[in-house]
Protein backbone atom coordinates (compact mmCIF):
# COMPACT_ATOMS: atom_id res chain seq x y z
CA UNK A 1 0.00 0.00 0.00
CA UNK A 2 0.93 3.59 -0.95
CA UNK A 3 0.45 6.23 1.89
CA UNK A 4 1.29 9.86 1.82
CA UNK A 5 2.38 11.03 4.95
CA UNK A 6 2.99 14.43 5.77
CA UNK A 7 4.15 16.09 9.17
CA UNK A 8 3.87 19.94 10.68
CA UNK A 9 4.88 22.08 13.45
CA UNK A 10 7.71 20.60 15.98
CA UNK A 11 7.47 17.10 14.58
CA UNK A 12 8.10 18.43 10.58
CA UNK A 13 11.29 20.52 12.27
CA UNK A 14 12.21 17.93 14.88
CA UNK A 15 12.44 14.93 12.22
CA UNK A 16 13.65 17.34 9.17
CA UNK A 17 10.69 16.42 7.45
CA UNK A 18 7.74 17.49 6.25
CA UNK A 19 5.67 14.74 3.91
CA UNK A 20 6.82 11.46 2.56
CA UNK A 21 5.12 8.52 0.05
CA UNK A 22 5.32 5.92 2.14
CA UNK A 23 5.17 2.01 0.51
CA UNK A 24 4.13 -0.62 3.03
CA UNK A 25 4.43 -4.48 2.49
CA UNK A 26 1.20 -5.03 4.72
CA UNK A 27 -2.31 -4.94 3.57
CA UNK A 28 -3.39 -3.78 6.74
CA UNK A 29 -1.99 -0.42 8.96
CA UNK A 30 -3.51 1.60 11.44
CA UNK A 31 -2.40 4.84 12.47
CA UNK A 32 -0.70 3.28 15.13
CA UNK A 33 0.79 0.53 13.58
CA UNK A 34 1.72 3.13 10.58
CA UNK A 35 3.45 5.31 13.21
CA UNK A 36 5.92 2.94 14.67
CA UNK A 37 6.94 1.37 11.42
CA UNK A 38 7.95 5.15 10.22
CA UNK A 39 9.57 5.74 13.73
CA UNK A 40 11.40 2.71 13.25
CA UNK A 41 11.75 2.40 9.96
CA UNK A 42 12.49 6.21 8.24
CA UNK A 43 13.33 8.06 11.68
CA UNK A 44 15.28 5.58 13.07
CA UNK A 45 17.57 8.48 14.81
CA UNK A 46 14.75 11.01 15.48
CA UNK A 47 11.62 8.89 16.14
CA UNK A 48 11.07 8.28 19.12
CA UNK A 49 9.63 12.44 19.06
CA UNK A 50 7.01 10.52 16.61
CA UNK A 51 5.84 8.34 19.42
CA UNK A 52 5.20 10.67 21.98
CA UNK A 53 1.98 10.98 23.51
CA UNK A 54 0.83 14.41 22.73
CA UNK A 55 1.32 13.67 18.69
CA UNK A 56 -2.30 13.85 17.30
CA UNK A 57 -2.63 12.32 13.76
CA UNK A 58 -5.79 12.36 10.89
CA UNK A 59 -6.27 10.39 7.90
CA UNK A 60 -7.51 12.12 4.94
CA UNK A 61 -7.74 15.51 7.01
CA UNK A 62 -10.01 14.29 9.36
CA UNK A 63 -8.41 13.53 13.31
CA UNK A 64 -7.74 10.05 13.76
CA UNK A 65 -7.85 7.35 16.83
CA UNK A 66 -4.68 5.38 16.76
CA UNK A 67 -7.03 2.16 15.79
CA UNK A 68 -8.12 4.07 12.89
CA UNK A 69 -7.46 2.04 9.75
CA UNK A 70 -5.62 3.03 7.00
CA UNK A 71 -5.96 2.34 3.04
CA UNK A 72 -3.91 2.68 -0.02
CA UNK A 73 -4.35 6.21 -1.15
CA UNK A 74 -4.74 7.82 2.11
CA UNK A 75 -3.02 11.17 3.54
CA UNK A 76 -1.86 10.63 7.02
CA UNK A 77 -0.72 13.64 8.84
CA UNK A 78 1.03 13.71 12.45
CA UNK A 79 1.56 16.97 14.57
CA UNK A 80 1.91 18.60 18.14
CA UNK A 81 -1.28 19.50 19.74
CA UNK A 82 -2.86 22.71 17.59
CA UNK A 83 -2.37 26.52 19.20
CA UNK A 84 -3.96 28.76 16.57
CA UNK A 85 -6.59 31.24 17.58
CA UNK B 1 -27.33 29.27 7.54
CA UNK B 2 -24.35 31.17 5.19
CA UNK B 3 -20.74 29.81 6.61
CA UNK B 4 -17.55 31.58 5.36
CA UNK B 5 -14.38 30.43 6.47
CA UNK B 6 -10.86 31.81 5.05
CA UNK B 7 -7.06 31.04 5.73
CA UNK B 8 -4.63 33.78 4.31
CA UNK B 9 -2.17 35.45 5.18
CA UNK B 10 -3.31 39.13 4.58
CA UNK B 11 -4.72 41.27 7.20
CA UNK B 12 -8.76 41.97 6.98
CA UNK B 13 -10.99 44.65 6.99
CA UNK B 14 -13.67 43.84 10.08
CA UNK B 15 -15.83 46.45 9.09
CA UNK B 16 -15.92 44.89 5.36
CA UNK B 17 -16.30 41.45 7.43
CA UNK B 18 -19.23 42.04 10.04
CA UNK B 19 -21.45 43.68 6.69
CA UNK B 20 -20.86 40.87 4.93
CA UNK B 21 -22.17 38.68 7.83
CA UNK B 22 -25.79 40.76 7.50
CA UNK B 23 -28.32 39.54 4.58
CA UNK B 24 -29.95 42.39 4.38
CA UNK B 25 -33.52 41.32 5.41
CA UNK B 26 -32.50 42.95 8.46
CA UNK B 27 -33.77 39.57 10.42
CA UNK B 28 -30.60 39.39 12.26
CA UNK B 29 -30.31 41.72 15.42
CA UNK B 30 -27.41 40.27 17.22
CA UNK B 31 -23.94 40.14 16.24
CA UNK B 32 -20.81 38.74 18.23
CA UNK B 33 -17.57 38.79 17.50
CA UNK B 34 -14.06 38.24 18.21
CA UNK B 35 -10.79 39.42 17.52
CA UNK B 36 -7.72 37.90 18.54
CA UNK B 37 -4.21 39.79 18.28
CA UNK B 38 -0.33 39.14 18.73
CA UNK B 39 0.41 40.07 21.95
CA UNK B 40 3.63 42.15 22.46
CA UNK B 41 5.23 39.53 25.07
CA UNK B 42 5.10 35.76 26.58
CA UNK B 43 6.06 34.75 29.85
CA UNK B 44 8.20 38.18 30.29
CA UNK B 45 9.83 37.80 27.22
CA UNK B 46 9.11 40.48 24.47
CA UNK B 47 7.77 38.95 21.88
CA UNK B 48 9.52 40.08 17.94
CA UNK B 49 7.00 38.02 15.88
CA UNK B 50 5.06 34.72 15.41
CA UNK B 51 4.71 32.45 12.55
CA UNK B 52 1.57 30.56 12.19
CA UNK B 53 1.71 27.25 10.26
CA UNK B 54 -1.35 25.43 9.12
CA UNK B 55 -2.65 22.16 7.33
CA UNK B 56 -3.75 23.36 3.94
CA UNK B 57 -7.15 21.80 3.50
CA UNK B 58 -7.93 20.21 6.67
CA UNK B 59 -7.60 23.40 8.88
CA UNK B 60 -10.56 24.50 6.46
CA UNK B 61 -12.55 21.89 6.47
CA UNK B 62 -12.24 22.02 10.41
CA UNK B 63 -13.16 25.07 10.93
CA UNK B 64 -16.37 24.95 8.81
CA UNK B 65 -17.25 21.90 10.63
CA UNK B 66 -16.99 23.45 13.92
CA UNK B 67 -19.13 26.32 12.50
CA UNK B 68 -22.08 24.04 11.56
CA UNK B 69 -21.66 22.22 15.15
CA UNK B 70 -22.53 25.52 16.22
CA UNK B 71 -25.55 26.11 13.93
CA UNK B 72 -26.94 23.41 14.97
CA UNK B 73 -26.99 23.68 18.86
CA UNK B 74 -28.06 27.47 18.23
CA UNK B 75 -29.83 29.70 16.17
CA UNK B 76 -27.23 31.67 13.95
CA UNK B 77 -28.15 33.00 10.59
CA UNK B 78 -24.51 33.40 9.15
CA UNK B 79 -21.07 33.13 10.34
CA UNK B 80 -17.26 33.98 9.42
CA UNK B 81 -13.76 33.05 10.67
CA UNK B 82 -10.92 34.44 9.15
CA UNK B 83 -7.29 33.58 10.22
CA UNK B 84 -4.16 34.31 9.21
CA UNK B 85 -1.01 32.37 8.61
CA UNK B 86 2.31 33.50 8.26
CA UNK B 87 4.99 35.40 10.21
CA UNK B 88 2.82 38.39 12.37
CA UNK B 89 4.13 41.22 14.33
CA UNK B 90 2.82 42.46 17.65
CA UNK B 91 -0.21 44.11 17.99
CA UNK B 92 -1.37 42.61 14.49
CA UNK B 93 -4.69 40.23 13.90
CA UNK B 94 -4.46 36.91 13.78
CA UNK B 95 -7.93 36.07 13.85
CA UNK B 96 -11.76 36.66 13.66
CA UNK B 97 -15.33 35.00 14.21
CA UNK B 98 -17.99 36.79 13.43
CA UNK B 99 -22.12 35.42 14.00
CA UNK B 100 -25.19 36.83 13.46
CA UNK B 101 -28.36 35.32 14.77
CA UNK B 102 -31.40 37.25 15.86
CA UNK B 103 -30.74 37.05 19.83
CA UNK B 104 -27.78 37.97 21.46
CA UNK B 105 -27.56 34.35 23.31
CA UNK B 106 -27.61 32.84 20.26
CA UNK B 107 -24.63 34.96 18.52
CA UNK B 108 -22.50 35.09 21.95
CA UNK B 109 -22.71 31.31 22.38
CA UNK B 110 -21.90 30.30 19.09
CA UNK B 111 -19.08 32.86 18.58
CA UNK B 112 -17.22 31.46 22.21
CA UNK B 113 -18.03 28.40 20.86
CA UNK B 114 -16.32 28.40 17.86
CA UNK B 115 -13.07 30.17 19.14
CA UNK B 116 -12.78 27.90 21.85
CA UNK B 117 -12.81 24.59 19.42
CA UNK B 118 -10.58 26.73 17.19
CA UNK B 119 -7.86 26.99 19.74
CA UNK B 120 -8.38 23.82 20.23
CA UNK B 121 -8.88 21.31 17.15
CA UNK B 122 -7.73 23.27 13.86
CA UNK B 123 -4.62 22.58 12.69
CA UNK B 124 -2.65 25.81 13.67
CA UNK B 125 0.63 25.97 14.95
CA UNK B 126 1.99 29.11 16.42
CA UNK B 127 5.94 29.76 16.74
CA UNK B 128 7.36 32.65 19.22
CA UNK B 129 10.18 34.62 17.84
CA UNK B 130 12.03 36.35 21.00
CA UNK B 131 15.40 37.96 21.90
CA UNK B 132 16.62 34.20 23.32
CA UNK B 133 15.46 32.39 20.15
CA UNK B 134 12.30 30.37 18.50
CA UNK B 135 9.81 28.00 19.89
CA UNK B 136 6.80 26.41 19.67
CA UNK B 137 3.83 27.70 21.28
CA UNK B 138 2.34 24.72 24.05
CA UNK B 139 -1.35 24.04 24.11
CA UNK B 140 -3.30 25.78 27.21
CA UNK B 141 -4.74 23.11 29.53
CA UNK B 142 -7.04 25.99 30.25
CA UNK B 143 -8.08 26.18 26.48
CA UNK B 144 -9.05 22.39 26.67
CA UNK B 145 -10.88 22.72 29.68
CA UNK B 146 -13.07 25.79 28.15
CA UNK B 147 -13.69 23.00 25.05
CA UNK B 148 -14.78 20.70 27.52
CA UNK B 149 -17.39 22.00 28.88
CA UNK B 150 -19.57 22.38 25.89
CA UNK B 151 -19.41 18.53 25.43
CA UNK C 1 -8.87 50.84 32.87
CA UNK C 2 -10.02 52.69 30.03
CA UNK C 3 -13.91 53.17 30.11
CA UNK C 4 -15.49 55.80 28.21
CA UNK C 5 -19.51 55.80 26.72
CA UNK C 6 -21.54 57.70 24.67
CA UNK C 7 -25.31 58.00 24.51
CA UNK C 8 -25.63 59.65 20.61
CA UNK C 9 -28.27 59.76 17.67
CA UNK C 10 -25.41 59.17 15.12
CA UNK C 11 -24.17 56.01 13.33
CA UNK C 12 -20.72 54.80 14.37
CA UNK C 13 -18.14 53.47 12.57
CA UNK C 14 -17.33 49.61 14.24
CA UNK C 15 -13.60 49.22 12.95
CA UNK C 16 -12.60 52.61 14.41
CA UNK C 17 -14.11 51.93 18.09
CA UNK C 18 -12.58 48.75 17.85
CA UNK C 19 -8.77 50.58 17.13
CA UNK C 20 -9.55 52.83 19.87
CA UNK C 21 -9.77 50.06 22.11
CA UNK C 22 -6.30 48.88 21.73
CA UNK C 23 -4.05 51.00 23.77
CA UNK C 24 -0.83 50.53 21.09
CA UNK C 25 1.05 48.62 23.79
CA UNK C 26 0.15 45.08 22.32
CA UNK C 27 -0.88 44.13 25.94
CA UNK C 28 -4.73 43.14 24.62
CA UNK C 29 -4.87 39.82 22.91
CA UNK C 30 -8.15 39.62 22.43
CA UNK C 31 -11.58 41.65 21.54
CA UNK C 32 -14.66 40.75 22.13
CA UNK C 33 -17.82 42.78 20.26
CA UNK C 34 -21.45 43.16 20.36
CA UNK C 35 -23.20 44.63 18.03
CA UNK C 36 -27.48 45.02 18.08
CA UNK C 37 -29.31 46.22 15.07
CA UNK C 38 -32.90 47.12 14.91
CA UNK C 39 -34.93 43.77 13.65
CA UNK C 40 -37.15 44.31 10.20
CA UNK C 41 -40.33 42.44 12.24
CA UNK C 42 -41.47 41.82 15.69
CA UNK C 43 -44.33 39.53 16.72
CA UNK C 44 -44.93 39.11 12.88
CA UNK C 45 -45.88 42.51 11.56
CA UNK C 46 -43.25 44.20 9.25
CA UNK C 47 -41.11 47.16 11.21
CA UNK C 48 -41.35 50.36 9.67
CA UNK C 49 -39.36 52.37 12.52
CA UNK C 50 -37.94 52.59 16.43
CA UNK C 51 -37.38 55.49 18.55
CA UNK C 52 -35.36 55.04 21.35
CA UNK C 53 -35.93 57.24 24.64
CA UNK C 54 -33.18 57.71 26.97
CA UNK C 55 -32.97 59.25 30.69
CA UNK C 56 -30.01 61.49 29.87
CA UNK C 57 -27.07 62.12 32.28
CA UNK C 58 -28.58 58.62 34.30
CA UNK C 59 -28.32 56.29 30.99
CA UNK C 60 -24.10 57.43 31.09
CA UNK C 61 -24.11 57.06 34.43
CA UNK C 62 -25.73 53.65 34.58
CA UNK C 63 -23.50 52.23 31.87
CA UNK C 64 -20.55 53.44 33.08
CA UNK C 65 -22.01 51.86 36.23
CA UNK C 66 -21.95 48.33 34.69
CA UNK C 67 -18.63 48.86 32.73
CA UNK C 68 -16.93 49.52 35.94
CA UNK C 69 -18.29 46.01 37.85
CA UNK C 70 -17.50 44.16 34.98
CA UNK C 71 -13.85 45.53 35.72
CA UNK C 72 -14.01 44.88 39.01
CA UNK C 73 -14.95 40.42 37.60
CA UNK C 74 -12.69 39.89 35.19
CA UNK C 75 -9.37 41.58 34.00
CA UNK C 76 -10.59 43.64 31.16
CA UNK C 77 -8.02 46.73 29.82
CA UNK C 78 -10.71 48.69 28.00
CA UNK C 79 -14.10 49.12 27.59
CA UNK C 80 -16.71 50.96 25.27
CA UNK C 81 -20.20 51.52 24.60
CA UNK C 82 -21.75 53.21 22.39
CA UNK C 83 -25.71 53.24 22.15
CA UNK C 84 -28.04 55.52 20.16
CA UNK C 85 -31.27 56.69 20.78
CA UNK C 86 -34.15 58.42 18.35
CA UNK C 87 -35.65 57.05 15.42
CA UNK C 88 -33.90 54.51 13.74
CA UNK C 89 -34.81 52.45 10.65
CA UNK C 90 -34.91 48.46 10.25
CA UNK C 91 -31.48 47.44 9.87
CA UNK C 92 -29.42 49.92 11.35
CA UNK C 93 -26.66 49.37 14.45
CA UNK C 94 -28.81 50.66 17.85
CA UNK C 95 -25.75 49.46 19.99
CA UNK C 96 -22.08 48.44 20.17
CA UNK C 97 -20.29 46.78 22.86
CA UNK C 98 -16.28 46.62 22.54
CA UNK C 99 -13.97 44.68 25.48
CA UNK C 100 -10.06 44.22 24.77
CA UNK C 101 -8.51 42.27 26.97
CA UNK C 102 -5.27 39.34 27.93
CA UNK C 103 -7.05 36.64 27.12
CA UNK C 104 -10.47 35.96 25.74
CA UNK C 105 -12.23 34.44 28.89
CA UNK C 106 -12.53 37.62 29.92
CA UNK C 107 -13.25 39.84 26.77
CA UNK C 108 -16.00 37.63 26.30
CA UNK C 109 -17.49 37.37 29.98
CA UNK C 110 -17.35 40.66 30.24
CA UNK C 111 -19.16 41.56 26.95
CA UNK C 112 -22.05 39.86 27.63
CA UNK C 113 -21.75 41.08 31.43
CA UNK C 114 -22.40 44.71 30.14
CA UNK C 115 -25.03 43.66 27.30
CA UNK C 116 -27.05 41.85 30.09
CA UNK C 117 -26.88 44.48 32.54
CA UNK C 118 -27.44 47.49 29.95
CA UNK C 119 -30.43 45.56 28.78
CA UNK C 120 -32.12 45.52 32.13
CA UNK C 121 -30.51 48.21 34.56
CA UNK C 122 -30.00 51.29 31.90
CA UNK C 123 -32.57 53.67 31.19
CA UNK C 124 -33.58 53.43 27.47
CA UNK C 125 -37.45 52.95 26.04
CA UNK C 126 -37.91 51.52 22.72
CA UNK C 127 -41.17 52.62 20.85
CA UNK C 128 -41.90 50.55 17.97
CA UNK C 129 -44.17 51.75 14.68
CA UNK C 130 -45.49 48.86 12.48
CA UNK C 131 -48.29 49.37 10.20
CA UNK C 132 -51.01 49.16 12.75
CA UNK C 133 -49.56 51.96 15.05
CA UNK C 134 -47.24 52.35 17.72
CA UNK C 135 -46.08 50.54 20.54
CA UNK C 136 -43.62 50.90 23.29
CA UNK C 137 -42.12 47.53 23.65
CA UNK C 138 -42.20 45.55 27.01
CA UNK C 139 -39.26 44.10 28.81
CA UNK C 140 -38.31 40.59 28.07
CA UNK C 141 -38.42 37.88 30.81
CA UNK C 142 -35.62 36.27 29.25
CA UNK C 143 -33.28 39.65 29.56
CA UNK C 144 -34.40 39.30 33.18
CA UNK C 145 -33.28 36.07 33.87
CA UNK C 146 -30.06 36.34 32.18
CA UNK C 147 -29.21 39.48 34.42
CA UNK C 148 -29.73 37.48 37.57
CA UNK C 149 -27.71 34.24 36.06
CA UNK C 150 -24.47 36.97 37.18
CA UNK C 151 -25.47 37.29 40.67
CA UNK D 1 -39.45 70.90 50.11
CA UNK D 2 -39.40 71.19 45.96
CA UNK D 3 -38.44 68.22 44.34
CA UNK D 4 -38.03 67.90 40.50
CA UNK D 5 -39.98 65.04 39.27
CA UNK D 6 -39.43 63.41 35.40
CA UNK D 7 -41.25 60.22 33.72
CA UNK D 8 -40.11 59.16 30.82
CA UNK D 9 -41.95 56.87 28.25
CA UNK D 10 -45.20 54.97 28.24
CA UNK D 11 -45.33 56.71 31.83
CA UNK D 12 -44.80 60.37 30.28
CA UNK D 13 -47.38 59.67 27.36
CA UNK D 14 -50.34 58.63 29.81
CA UNK D 15 -49.28 61.35 31.92
CA UNK D 16 -48.65 63.47 29.53
CA UNK D 17 -46.02 65.05 31.22
CA UNK D 18 -42.38 64.80 31.26
CA UNK D 19 -41.34 66.95 34.16
CA UNK D 20 -43.00 69.14 36.72
CA UNK D 21 -41.66 70.88 39.76
CA UNK D 22 -43.43 69.68 42.81
CA UNK D 23 -43.78 71.44 46.38
CA UNK D 24 -44.37 69.42 49.36
CA UNK D 25 -45.36 70.16 52.99
CA UNK D 26 -44.05 67.67 54.51
CA UNK D 27 -40.34 67.64 55.43
CA UNK D 28 -40.36 63.84 54.84
CA UNK D 29 -40.83 62.23 51.80
CA UNK D 30 -39.54 58.56 50.21
CA UNK D 31 -40.16 57.16 46.62
CA UNK D 32 -43.18 55.55 47.60
CA UNK D 33 -45.20 58.57 49.46
CA UNK D 34 -44.33 60.42 46.89
CA UNK D 35 -45.72 58.57 44.25
CA UNK D 36 -48.86 58.34 45.75
CA UNK D 37 -48.87 61.76 46.77
CA UNK D 38 -48.04 62.76 42.59
CA UNK D 39 -50.59 59.92 41.62
CA UNK D 40 -53.44 61.72 43.85
CA UNK D 41 -52.80 65.07 43.47
CA UNK D 42 -51.29 66.09 40.62
CA UNK D 43 -52.59 63.30 38.21
CA UNK D 44 -56.71 62.87 39.28
CA UNK D 45 -57.27 61.53 36.30
CA UNK D 46 -54.40 59.33 35.11
CA UNK D 47 -52.62 58.71 38.35
CA UNK D 48 -53.31 55.05 38.44
CA UNK D 49 -50.71 53.99 35.97
CA UNK D 50 -48.14 55.70 37.92
CA UNK D 51 -49.04 53.19 41.15
CA UNK D 52 -48.78 50.05 38.68
CA UNK D 53 -46.53 47.11 40.01
CA UNK D 54 -43.98 47.60 37.13
CA UNK D 55 -42.51 51.23 37.60
CA UNK D 56 -39.24 51.97 38.44
CA UNK D 57 -37.93 55.08 40.18
CA UNK D 58 -34.89 56.99 40.48
CA UNK D 59 -33.80 59.19 42.87
CA UNK D 60 -30.92 61.47 41.44
CA UNK D 61 -30.54 59.77 38.88
CA UNK D 62 -29.81 56.27 40.15
CA UNK D 63 -32.11 53.66 40.94
CA UNK D 64 -34.06 53.66 44.24
CA UNK D 65 -36.49 51.14 46.21
CA UNK D 66 -39.90 52.95 47.66
CA UNK D 67 -38.57 53.28 51.01
CA UNK D 68 -36.16 55.40 50.01
CA UNK D 69 -36.07 59.18 51.66
CA UNK D 70 -36.70 61.88 49.00
CA UNK D 71 -34.94 65.38 50.35
CA UNK D 72 -35.37 69.04 48.77
CA UNK D 73 -33.75 69.54 45.84
CA UNK D 74 -34.07 65.93 44.37
CA UNK D 75 -34.71 64.89 41.03
CA UNK D 76 -37.09 61.81 41.59
CA UNK D 77 -37.77 60.07 37.90
CA UNK D 78 -40.62 57.51 37.65
CA UNK D 79 -40.52 55.08 34.72
CA UNK D 80 -41.34 51.85 32.97
CA UNK D 81 -39.15 48.58 32.86
CA UNK D 82 -36.27 49.84 30.74
CA UNK D 83 -35.59 48.32 26.84
CA UNK D 84 -32.74 49.26 25.85
CA UNK D 85 -29.79 47.34 23.93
Amino acid sequence: MAVRIVFFASLREQLACSSLDWEGRSPQETVASLREKLAREQFPESGAVLLADTVLAAVNQVMAQPEQAVADGDEVAFFPPVTGG
Amino acid sequence: MDIQVSIQPEDFDIAELQAALLGGGAGEGAVATFTGYVRGSHAGQALEAMELEHYPGMTEKSITDIVQRAAKRWPVMSARVVHRVGRLAPGERIVWVGVASAHREAAFAACEFIMDYLKTSAPFWKKEFTGSGAHWVEERASDVQRRNRWS
